[in-house]
């Protein structure tokens, strides 16, 4: 086992780590401080890896397992490398009532993609929000960003068969 | 800065402003701007610098006007036309009949009970200012009350104050804020803190986010209130990550008011300093209730404690904590500013001043309101909402999200208080409303919700972690058509000791909307049901 | 520590009991002999509250209170029996069964489980829920011990003894709700665990058979907790 | 007083509650005295009687057969006992239940047989998706923990039975003992 007591330095020269290195100081690397990290490290690449986990327990000085629990806690981090493309289908209220679950599950039937998975392709990542908070508008989804709304499931079906199909 | 000169930027602005005579309102809410109203806004702006108006003509951003349904919504100040679903091709039109009559084709009444039967308290400024620009807060009327308690008040008679409004909190439970903040003043410590709670987690809720999009000076405000009346210097604001249009707003903010001395070392020259954080939740709506919320301020997994020890006698750090929503510090302001005695003549006996409601679902006119407390729910949904769309009718209206519960029709003149929503076996909450017609099944209803506690469970006791599960399984169940009468008891005998043992509020108020359901809709779940012996061959 | 300590006085049960100021209804009840069951609380560990099964009453209150948590207050009366609690501890407890695969006959931990000693305490002959039946893993990777997810109970007391008495903080909770489990590190196999010094401590605060030693078969595995107390003691006469 | 009609079974589970069962020894002849045996492991008759008093399940609920004799078993029954952990809980059985039927019998039947690997279809009742406790399909009126519940146990549960009352065990028994 290595025994190193020291900061660690970045796991590669990769530009990223200096936003993450310059958050952590911004912070006085304090523990508390490990769910900002957390945020500007996925904001960063995309999602949390094992070698960033590592990193940043090193540098707070919170144990392996306490950041490991903290990052699977909450809904917000991904520990995978998200797909090109983001299908994030708002399952608030509003958007229950109007048909979400329908949409859900056509996707389901059709690309066998349920909420929290990537297709095989590694093209398309299918999320589910708690509420994006654009009820009037429900049932809403959020493709790369932009904000759709009285959405239909074949809509929704044919927008991810595009993105398969790199078209956009 | 000090006060005179925070007032001539008041007066500076609002002279700018008269100079200038036609204004330009888009609002670049999240709502609106999903359907494009940034595009709105360039093509406005575009049209008047093509036609050299800049002079004459100012456009720009405003908070959310509130009839989300309609968006993008633009109006014009001067002329006090508002326009609905307003597209970039229809700024030249929009342009040219300035001063003039408004577009026909576009114009939306602002003589509907939609905009006449609200008051506005804690809305008041939104969708009128820029949120972006903090002297457009200041021209209406922003840190007035800062000023007045800082130069004119002391601590404890501002405590006094709020105490005499009867203010309530906002996020659900309707505890007495001035009783809360006297608590921790009067708390053994040196270092206080005051957070806002802005991790607006209910599913169908977007008050908060709003307000913060909207007119988050307004939230600054009554922090700094807070703290000065409290004694805290640390602050923090707990916003959901999913949020990101209203935390980039709030930074701006907090940088501006960092700027001019409202916030920060020696406020407005006087010795209070106060220093506010962001801090930023990620997915986990637990975190909504106060130990959670500490927890994950400190960096930790959101996960409960038992209480007490109170936040208010050992928070954040284990220090003495004042924990508030958005909606009550959005009230403080005014408060200070027009008295104890005006906001405690709105609203009902127990329950002072206005409510926001985020009105979704079935309804015709959804978006966001702000009422006074005791307005009938009736009044709520078939004048203010405007009724049930399709023809469809109506059949209950979901309140408090996860934690409340289903009012049927036969209770729709029940007042939106407290004390009233309580009686019928759902709550207040923080302020979604979702309307269901004649179309949704109830048994489907309570399913979702269980579906949400049961995700959202923080697994620290057993009683949440493995009773939601429990309870979800024997609600699909009866959806699904599997369940028997034996299915039924277990689910009201599992409500039962759910509600009376688990750790948090999360837990606690999980089966309101199996309960509320269970009281008004009854048959729907026993028309669900099949005996016994076909209940097992379908196990 | 200051030589003036409030007594306070108060009841349980009907008896008149005295405590200590900041004493928790439950070390109260224990100084006087007087049960409360008790699953994730443990003399020397922190308490969490988590498991609900200390529940009681105190008259007057409408709500529930955890007695490991709840300090003692002059003049109240505590209830630690009655009907009503009888049901919910044996619901609770119901449910603690029904979440993973108990199966206390193929059990290194038989006849040494804090879990099975309860059912019968508390006159659990059966469940009245269905079981989950989850599919869990049992991690064998490390040299002396097992750590057996379907017997877990996630009282957390392997975390806390970990993190609290020996400072390793091997372990920790991953995920939530019903999905959470216990991890060592980043939810590696635990033979593989750098910051585990393979003390033991965990195994022997567990209340199941989800930490067990290596080699003992079905009954064999009794565990040794009273180090804890003693460890905990010595720990603050130090300071 | 006419003698009371006791039958057991024997469904998804090891027989250890049946030998149990036979441990009372002398007793069982004490036992004799005010019931008869009609139906079970121990005896032979094939069919299932009518009018029974009290019946023993011993063993999880894991086959369409297991499913109808249960039922049938109940139907015909005043008391219906759960003896033992696996007609309790299904206990070991059980264990096979995150599994799912097909694998558990590939395991049995295919990878671990050295002669013509292959699962049977006609011999073998077809398994049901889980092997489920007694209670989840029949209401059951005494539980017997334990595994297998001690010779004591059962002789107290059927004497308590014989004079009309229903057996408290907690004391006496638990899972597993």
């Amino acid at each position: 086992m290595r025994i190193d007591l020291s900061r660690p330095s970045p796991p590669s020269d990769d530009k990223r780590w200096k936003m993450v290195s310059a958050s952590m100081r911004r912070h006085g690397h304090k523990a508390s401080s490990l769910i900002e990290t957390l945020h500007t490290v996925q904001e960063a690449f995309g999602f949390l890896d094992e070698e960033a986990i590592e990193f940043i327990a090193a540098s707070l000085r919170v144990p392996l397992s306490q950041v490991y629990g903290v990052a699977t806690f909450y809904h917000f981090f991904h520990l995978k490398p998200p797909g090109e493309h983001a299908c994030v289908l708002c399952t608030g209220t509003a958007c229950y009532i109007k048909g979400v679950p329908k949409i859900l599950q056509a996707l389901e039937e059709e690309f066998h993609l349920k909420p929290g998975e990537t297709t095989p392709d590694g093209k398309v990542s299918l999320m589910t929000a708690r509420c994006v908070g654009a009820c009037g508008l429900a049932p809403v989804a959020v493709f790369d960003g932009e904000v759709v709304g009285n959405l239909k499931p074949d809509e929704v079906v044919q927008k991810v068969r595009r993105w398969k199909n790199d078209e956009s | 800065m000090n006060p005179e000169e925070i007032q001539t930027i008041a007066a500076n602005q609002r002279k700018a402003k008269e100079q200038v005579p036609h204004h330009i309102c888009v609002c670049t809410a999240a709502a609106c701007l999903s359907v494009h109203s940034d595009e709105v806004k360039d093509a406005l702006s575009d049209e008047v610098r093509k036609r050299g108006l800049e002079k004459e003509c100012k456009v720009k951003g405003v908070g959310c006007m509130g009839l989300c349904s309609k968006g993008p919504l633009v109006s014009i100040e001067t002329d006090g036309a508002l326009y609905q679903n307003v597209t970039a091709k229809d700024a030249p039109e929009i342009v040219e009949q300035l001063g003039q009559k408004p577009v026909k084709r576009l114009k939306c009444s602002t003589k509907i009970p939609f905009f006449q039967n609200q008051k506005k308290i804690v809305l008041e400024n939104s969708g009128v200012i820029d949120p972006d620009r903090v002297e457009d807060a200041i021209a209406a009327g922003g840190y007035d009350a800062l000023i007045q308690a800082l130069t004119a008040m002391s601590p404890p008679e501002v405590i006094e104050e709020i105490f005499a409004s009867g203010l309530r909190g906002r996020g659900g439970a309707g505890y007495p804020t001035g009783l809360k903040w006297s608590t921790v003043s009067k708390a053994v410590g040196m270092h206080k803190y005051v957070i806002c709670n802005a991790d607006e987690g209910d599913p169908g809720a977007f008050m908060d986010r709003s307000v913060l999009e909207s007119d988050p000076h307004r939230v600054l405000e009554g922090m700094i209130i807070a703290a000065y009346a409290i004694g805290a210097e640390h602050g923090y604001v707990y916003v959901r990550a999913e949020y990101p249009l209203a935390i980039k707003r709030l930074r701006t903010a907090i940088r501006q008011a960092e700027r001019l001395g409202l916030l920060g070392k020696n406020i407005l020259g006087t010795p209070f300093s106060f220093h506010i954080e962001v801090r930023l939740g990620a997915g986990a709506f637990v975190c909504g209730e106060e130990t959670a919320l500490i927890a994950s301020i400190e960096g930790r997994r959101g996960s409960p404690r038992p209480r007490p020890p109170y936040p208010a006698e050992s928070g954040v750090w284990g220090r003495p904590t004042l924990i508030n929503n958005v909606e009550t510090f959005a009230n403080i302001a005014p408060i200070i500013r027009r008295g104890a005695e005006w906001f405690s003549s709105i609203g009902s006996e127990k329950s002072k001043g206005t409510k926001v409601f985020a009105l979704a679902g079935c309804i015709n006119n959804t978006g966001l309101i702000e009422v006074p407390m005791g307005i009938p729910l009736r009044e709520i949904i078939f004048d203010i909402g405007d009724g049930i769309p399709n023809g469809r009718s109506f059949k209950a209206v979901q309140t408090g999200g996860p934690s409340g519960g289903c009012i049927p029709e036969q209770h729709l003149d029940t007042p939106v208080d407290y004390e009233s929503l309580s009686k019928l076996g759902s709550i207040m909450g923080s302020g979604g409303m979702i309307v269901m017609d004649d179309t949704s099944d109830m048994v489907e209803v309570a399913r979702y919700f269980m579906e949400f506690c049961l995700s959202e469970s923080c697994g620290k006791c057993a009683p949440c972690r493995i009773g939601t599960d429990q309870m979800h399984r024997l609600l699909d169940r009866i959806v699904k058509g599997k369940a028997s009468i034996h299915d039924l008891e277990l689910l009201e005998e599992l409500c039962d000791v759910v509600r009376s043992t688990s750790l948090c509020g999360l837990g606690q108020t999980a089966p309101n909307p199996v309960l509320s359901t269970l009281r008004y809709f009854r048959g729907e779940y026993e028309s669900k049901l099949v005996d016994v012996a076909e209940a097992v061959k379908k196990a | 520590m200051s030589s003036q300590v409030r007594i306070l006085t108060f009841k349980i049960d009907d008896r008149d009991v005295s405590a200590r100021e900041g004493e928790t209804i439950l070390e109260v009840a224990r100084e006087n002999g007087i049960y409360i069951p008790t699953l994730c609380h443990l003399e020397g560990l922190s308490s969490t509250g988590a498991c609900r099964l200390c529940i009681v009453e105190i008259a007057g209150r409408p709500k529930l209170f955890p007695a490991c948590v709840t300090r003692a207050e002059e003049g109240i009366q505590v209830i630690t029996q009655s009907e009503r609690l009888t049901k919910y501890r044996r619901v609770i407890l119901e449910l603690i069964f029904s979440e993973r695969n108990h199966v206390c006959s193929v059990c290194v931990s038989n006849g040494h489980c804090e879990l099975q000693n309860l059912a019968q305490k508390l006159g659990m002959s059966h469940i009245h829920m269905r079981y989950r039946f989850p599919s869990l893993n049992v991690d064998a990777s490390h040299d002396r011990f097992i750590m057996d997810h379907n017997r877990c109970i996630l009282c957390t007391r392997c975390i806390r003894v970990c993190d609290e008495i020996e400072g390793a903080h091997t372990w920790d909770l991953m995920g939530r709700g019903v999905d959470a489990r216990i991890i060592s590190d980043l939810d590696q196999p635990w033979g593989e665990s750098e910051t585990c010094t393979g003390c033991g401590k965990c195994v022997h605060v567990c209340p199941t058979g989800a930490l067990v030693e290596k080699g003992k078969s079905a009954s064999e595995m009794a565990k040794r907790q009273q180090f804890l107390p003693y460890l905990t003691l010595m720990r603050e006469e130090k300071e | 007083m006419s003698k009371l009609r006791l039958a057991t079974t024997w469904l998804d589970g090891c027989s250890g509650c049946h030998m149990s069962l036979l441990d009372m020894d002398e007793r069982l002849i004490v036992l004799a005295e005010k019931v008869d045996l009609l139906y079970g492991p121990l005896v032979d008759f094939k069919k299932i009687p009518k009018d029974l008093d009290i019946v023993l399940i011993e063993g999880a609920v894991s086959s369409e057969d297991d499913l109808k004799k249960v039922r049938k078993l109940r139907k015909r029954s005043k008391i219906l006992v759960a003896l033992g952990d696996c007609a309790v809980t299904a206990n070991v059985p059980a264990m096979r239940n995150s599994f799912g039927v097909d694998s558990v019998l590939d395991r049995a039947y295919k990878e671990n047989a050295a002669l013509n690997p292959g699962v049977p279809d006609e011999i073998i009742p077809a398994l049901l998706p889980h092997a489920r406790p007694v209670r989840e399909i029949v209401p059951v009126d005494v539980f017997v923990p334990g595994c297998p519940p001690p010779a004591d146990v059962i002789f107290y549960t059927l004497c308590e039975l014989v004079e009309g009352r229903i057996p408290d065990l907690s004391e006496q028994t638990r899972f597993g003992k």
